[in-house]
């Protein structure tokens, strides 16, 4: 699931041949994400390593899958912090520890958009997985 | 010099850096992030080669041909140094590893003179750097650190310290050029009030040794500093110039080779100035390379350059003001070409992404003086900053850039 | 590899060293001081040059192409260095300005760690840069400092250490190869040692990195460090080692940009490692240019490099030894390829003087190491070391060049 | 006489091609100066900035010159103190200073001796003139 959701986000990002376009878009899902409240956005969701701030909520749903919400101050961030959410949110634990991330290599946001920025997501995606460990490790021991 | 005859002058610079000479994303670079570090001409980058290449060797204490070379070559510097500060002594000019590593010697070695109830002094305008170690200082010694607040329009409060600077003050330290601004402050002023309320007074330099002609003798400092990075020369290396008698009083810095006289198991003497606060093996090819930077600065004329780079900012700033919703930082006379701004609702972090994708490098954030945006009700700003080899042309790139990326962020 | 094999690999080495091939004084360059500075090879020389014409920035908080460029191999090199040192974290390696820095780094952070009558050691035969910043912080804790002492022979005295580290020791630090000797030290059994007296355990590495392969998982020491220019790499470079969860209990050093995650005018937090340690713009060139030094021995191979220099030493030391009124100090056999010696009456500035006309280039005088002169009756060495690059050759003609000087002298 | 003297030096070193012959020649003034005696060689008479030891001791004679005694622990350099003392032994306080010192330089001192070693001989020079400045204000005050 999270592979095809992965090369979902490539086809479409294939679709655009200018870097304006990809920014327009990736602005277009910065601004259609629901994210946070203002009272949720707090320095204890802070997630380090972003010039641009980016908050990170987790939480086990009862089905066993992971709900992911999340949220920046910045809106290409916002954007890229959305795409990151939609090829993780409702995946179970297990999926997301295993899965291969490599999207945004492959749509070019780690040569294109600055590493400061990729380093933001790097921490964040590290944040889900730290998440994604302690809910496994709940789920063991219920 | 007229202007059309400085920009003719100034035009051809261009061709002396390499790194300006490239493109990224497919586009010619714009290289406006001047303020925090700026490009180096191709002389600067030949000494290092040739340096390498020619008379590579541990420095002073050296018995042969290489040593003696580049040992003549390293106080080649310090001398050129002292004559572009105006130095009284030559061993006045210490060597170390930038701005920072500078303050924190100084907050350091000055220690033993703060006491209990005194007062230390920064501006609420310093760079991190001029401001962290004093205040750290301050609670160490428990000391007061105080501040001279900032007006909205990015100048300092000088009523206000005129009437707090008392003898109670032991240390004013501040900045000539605020680097996230860009303004220019009234620094002879406070040093006159800061002398005679019986202070060391620290100039941080940083910004400031780009664009002005300095004179350590008429300003009445007791310690100027600056990075070599940001007048065209090589990273990793600071210089220091304080005087003599207070460097000769004051207790050393770090300790180690170079800096001693003699060492036994029971007891160590140390040796006199400069090599007093230069222990370890320097930066030797920085400060030889620094030479051509000292060389083409003198050249080009601090004078012209500042000219010239003011004549961009005016063009620019005039420019930027017919976008909707912008705020234009310390939009006043006295400033350098750093020009600090945001538009209205849209993340500073955003203008830079997209100005970036079009070959523009501009500096976005806090830029090192997170009390100062406190004070102006924000967090950062963009920063686009000038220096010598700018164009008008540089500009223009830069405005449209700006104006593009504005309205796709709106 | 046999011998032949060996000679022959490396002597293709010296073409890549470009300031070994010049003449001084219509001679032919024999450099024969590596134990001060080593020579750069081409590529390193060619990487600060592409960095200044390409790369140029400051790093880390930059949101542009040559920001981003530079700070990804400025963090490229950290890694190299972890994996050199077989690091756990790659945020285990800090940037400074050389050994001398570390050093004074250490005996900083570590000041709360001793109190009064506590116990810091060194051995006699430390560099003064590993040897007065740990004397001065016992002076001013009021802790004894104590030195391992060193045999005739130029070995430690290893007995008196087991008798003597008791846990009474908060600190031992020591050089793994002593720089006027060559002598390499048995610092598995004194990290031991030290580590079960519970104390915190640092090691010079400067004149090591060269020679060996370096695990700081399996030496099992606290802090380890060395500068770049010992190691074929840029000067005004240091690299410091230190176990993780130590680095994050320690206070930091310097303050200032970087470092900081939060300034206000009511305090101020600090970042998390290694940005903790490095305030300030660091030395980039440097450390990215350093990436090619750190491949240059990978591919060479230290245990290559240490062979060969140690072929050059024996060789050398046998003919030394048939000059009359020799005294070769440390002639033992766990060396690398420093020899340190004197002819009797003759003072090694005059051999130096004379040697350095013929083209020689060695080090005289004390290097840095009164201490152990001390204790071996004298005041200072003619110290010739040698590289990887160096030849049978380079040994022919400084042993000739000798010869020549000293029946002048006598 | 100063100029006299360094002449006579200039024109001795002059007649030397090599190196090698210039410092049999130095080291041959070396071994032939007197020097001072194991008692005067005390760190008080020590000049700074030489990596071998030089020592100075200096005297207003009862005719109005100055007496200049030195020595080295090094044999080269104590050659060229030799040549130093040579120059400067027996002038008066207004002579040494305002003579115009310039051998070291066209002997090839400078550039063939190394920098630590001319350093040392330009403190050594230095210290004299101190010592001249000292005398010359004694034979005013008299
Ligand atoms: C053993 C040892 N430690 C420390 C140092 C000091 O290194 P640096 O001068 O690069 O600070 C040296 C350099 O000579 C050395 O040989
Ligand atoms: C005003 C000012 N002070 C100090 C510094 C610190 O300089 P460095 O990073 O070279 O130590 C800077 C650099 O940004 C600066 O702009």
């Amino acid at each position: 699931m999270i592979e095809q959701k992965q090369q979902e986000i490539i086809e479409e990002f294939a679709f655009f041949e200018e870097w304006m376009h990809k920014y327009e878009h990736i602005i277009e899902l910065g601004k259609e994400m629901k994210g946070l409240t203002e009272e949720e956005k707090k320095d204890d969701l802070l997630v380090a390593g972003c010039q641009s701030k980016v908050w990170l909520k987790a939480s086990l749903e009862e089905n066993g899958t992971v709900k992911i919400e999340a949220d920046s101050d910045a809106i290409i961030t916002r954007g890229l912090v959305a795409l990151v959410v939609s090829v993780f949110n409702h995946e179970t634990p297990h999926e997301i520890l295993n899965a291969n991330i490599h999207f945004m290599n492959d749509i070019g946001l780690v040569s294109n958009l600055s590493q400061t920025r990729s380093n933001g997501l790097a921490a964040m995606v590290k944040q889900i997985l730290l998440y994604a460990t302690v809910f496994q490790a709940q789920q063991k021991s219920n | 010099m007229d202007n059309d005859t400085l920009q003719h002058k100034m035009r051809e610079l261009k061709t002396q850096f390499p790194a300006l000479n490239q493109t990224v994303y497919g586009r010619p670079l714009v290289y406006l992030d001047n303020a925090a570090t700026t490009q180096k001409p191709q002389r600067v980058i030949d000494s290092i080669s040739e340096y390498y290449s020619k008379w590579n060797a541990n420095i002073h204490r050296g018995a042969h041909y290489l040593a003696n070379a580049s040992t003549e070559k390293f106080e080649a510097t310090r001398s050129a140094l002292a004559e572009m500060l105006h130095a009284n002594f030559r061993e006045e000019i210490i060597f170390n590893q930038g701005s920072t590593d500078s303050v924190n010697m100084l907050s350091t070695i000055l220690e033993n003179e703060v006491e209990e109830g005194d007062e230390i002094w920064v501006t609420e305008m310093e760079h991190h750097s001029n401001f962290v170690p004093w205040q750290m200082l301050a609670l160490k010694k428990k000391a007061h650190f105080r501040y001279i607040p900032m007006l909205p329009s990015g100048e300092w409060d000088l009523d206000y310290a005129k009437n707090e600077i008392t003898d109670r003050a032991k240390i004013v330290a501040f900045n000539w050029v605020s680097n996230a601004l860009g303004t220019v402050n009234p620094i002879e002023e406070l040093i006159r009030l800061a002398k005679s309320a019986g202070a060391y007074v620290v100039v941080d330099g940083a910004q400031a040794v780009a664009h002005f002609d300095i004179n350590v003798q008429t300003l009445n400092c007791d310690f100027f500093l600056f990075s070599a990075h940001k007048m065209y020369g090589p990273t990793g290396l600071g210089v220091l110039w304080g005087k003599k008698e207070l460097l000769e009083k004051l207790p050393p810095y770090r300790y180690g080779g170079e800096m001693i006289k003699k060492v036994s198991v029971t007891g160590t003497t140390f040796n006199v100035l400069p090599f007093k606060y230069e222990s370890g093996t320097p930066n030797i090819e920085a400060v030889i390379a620094f030479n051509e930077s000292i060389s083409f600065c003198k050249e080009v004329g601090r004078e012209n350059m500042h000219a010239h780079e003011y004549f961009l900012l005016k063009t620019a700033t005039e420019r930027l003001k017919e976008i909707e919703r912008m705020t234009v930082y310390a939009d006043i006379p006295n400033k350098v070409g750093v020009l600090s701004f945001n538009v209205e609702d849209i993340h500073s972090a955003d203008i830079g992404t997209l100005l970036d994708q079009q070959g523009i490098a501009v500096r976005t954030g806090h830029h090192c003086t997170q009390p100062l945006w406190e004070k102006l009700g924000t967090t950062g700003s963009v920063r686009a900053s000038f220096a010598c080899y700018n164009t008008v042309e540089d500009v223009e790139l830069f405005i449209a850039a700006l104006n593009k990326s504005v309205n796709m962020l709106r």
